[in-house]
């Protein structure tokens, strides 16, 4: 991820709680379509969207599952979180996907100064 | 009263309802408040003993059937929603 | 038993309009009266006749006109809610000087004494927010 | 406060964050000049509209203090808060209007009974 | 500096419309330059020209157009984003049906792609939400 | 890097950006964020001394001035936030 134009998106907001999630993916999305390298960051609420059983969607809402396995299509493959968001929300590592990788709180100013760009949602 | 959480539980909002939960009052978790099934540490389970809910069309949309079965939640589908209105002239929504 | 229901959360943004519309329908399945819904604060977007979500996504507008229309309930919005979040009908579009408008019958913009008379005309009032 | 259509209204975020101080103030005006017995409860961060300085309002808003000065020519008299809310906000009484009543956050659920409606904003 | 600045939060419910203005206006004087405002998630709301504030607010639609005059700014608003909040062009108004609109230039409504690339051809980008 | 937070600091917006402030970085608090002003006792002031300051337009907005110079706390106005960000390539928003 040295590349000068390597992208972070920062999920924070809780799938359905609002289109937070939505939008911060879409938006990797198009950055991947567009040839830039891009990783998913799920802070806090964010985190909500890895669980491995959230898939049935909000009533009337579109779930969440579709549009996160969407971005290993689109080769986005770095899926991270941190310790100290799961132990916020309560969800141990095993409710997770599989896919997810794990930071420690302590590195986050260090991880986040690898990309050029980032986005926070 | 009966009041609905929709919000988080480190939230102003669940902070909030919790000062204004009185004793015979009934609390039903929607939306973001059916979070709370991942924490069984939290202090409403204890205090609101069989007058707490979680919603349970929320609860399967947010991922956490499992976590409900595990814990041996409380849950409350529309209908029971419906029906615990009606014994409760007075509702109010923390958001 | 007499129902109110007063949303507060924009379509797309909150769950609130989606766990109203859910509550509203179940509890005129149980045999109770809904007397009306008022939208008030982001919830006046759910008004907007120009919201056109993808299609495999609930058209929340459509939704509330459906329930309308299979229970005659009334959509009562607020004006002064409405009118700074861009939210007109042809009336009040004419009024200000707005060449088109965007809020159309069943839904009505109306004052906030509305909200005050269906909250004491109801058994029931609850916020969706 | 014991009739049958007395309302409070509570005032939960606030000034400027978002409009939920105005439109809750603007509900409460309006069931004042019904003629409906109303009073207000600022609770967390709503109580930020009880400052004395509070005034400017934030640039290119409407400030809210002259909002909570009609109020009082609509009769509304009775400005509730509580000393939890304070305390969390950071907020001496001293920086407060003089017509603010205080409520321990333990009596709050008998307070809020004496209340034939409520509505929270 | 080339500034680009992306908005987020809705006229009327959120003060980051205010602090954007403001930050443009600021960075303007200064001698920098502005690229772009790129509107998404509620912030699309912004481009209404349906809004229609009482007098003795600002009307932040009409405060964009200002800046956009003054400098020459593009505004671009999400097209996803928009579609599903109610806010449509004439065209696509038309493709999907509708009788009015309520988004007209100097607003353009454009897809994502159109945020990356802004992002990437300024020195600095700012979002405000 | 310059942080930017627009929300009080018991929200997880605050203390999400508490984890990814690094030791050169700069914090600007605006809009709720501001009522940090209050709170003298807030870890951050002590943490990020001399890289942190809140934005003087939303200090006298939100009727904090007497806070801010009772408490001797550091502001920047809008002149000066520009310039703050001329000088970190990243600016991250909290909010």
């Amino acid at each position: 991820m040295a590349e000068s134009n390597s992208l972070l998106v920062i999920i924070r907001h809780a799938p359905y709680g609002s289109n937070l999630l939505r939008e911060g993916v879409d938006t990797a999305l198009v950055a991947a379509a567009f040839g830039q390298p891009v990783d998913l960051l799920f802070l806090g609420q964010g985190a909500m969207a890895l669980l491995k059983e959230q898939g049935s969607g909000a009533p009337g809402q579109k779930a969440s599952l579709p549009t996160i396995d969407m971005l290993e299509m689109y080769d986005i493959e770095h899926l991270w979180t941190t310790e100290e968001s799961l132990a916020a929300i309560g969800v141990p590592t095993s409710m997770l996907r599989n896919d997810v990788q794990f930071l420690k709180a302590k590195a986050m100013p260090g991880f986040l100064q690898q990309y050029a760009q980032i986005l926070n949602f | 009263m009966l009041h609905i959480l929709t919000k988080a539980l480190n939230s102003d909002a669940a902070h909030q309802m919790q000062q204004a939960v009185g004793e015979e009052d009934i609390v039903v978790l929607t939306e973001e408040g059916v979070q709370a099934a991942l924490k069984t540490h939290w202090e409403g389970w204890q205090a609101y003993q069989s007058r707490i809910y979680l919603l349970a069309e929320d609860v399967a949309a947010w991922g956490l059937n499992t976590a409900v079965t595990a814990n041996g939640l409380p849950t409350v589908d529309m209908n029971g929603f419906v029906t615990l209105t009606e014994h409760h002239p007075q509702i109010v929504t923390w958001y | 038993m007499e129902y109110g229901l007063l949303v507060m959360g924009a379509p797309y943004t909150s769950p609130a309009p989606h766990s109203a519309l859910r509550f509203a329908h179940t509890l005129l399945a149980q045999g109770h009266h809904l007397s009306g819904v008022f939208f008030y604060h982001e919830g006046v977007h759910n008004a907007s006749s120009l919201m056109a979500p993808p299609q495999d996504e609930l058209n929340l507008h459509d939704a509330w006109i459906e329930l309308h229309r299979a229970h005659n309930i009334p959509l009562d919005v607020c004006i002064a809610a409405a009118l700074r979040r861009g939210l007109a009908s042809e009336a009040e579009a004419l009024r200000h000087g707005k060449a088109s408008f965007n809020i159309d019958a069943p839904f009505e913009l109306t004052g906030l004494g509305q909200l005050l008379t269906l909250q004491q005309r109801c058994d029931r009032f609850i916020t969706f927010a």
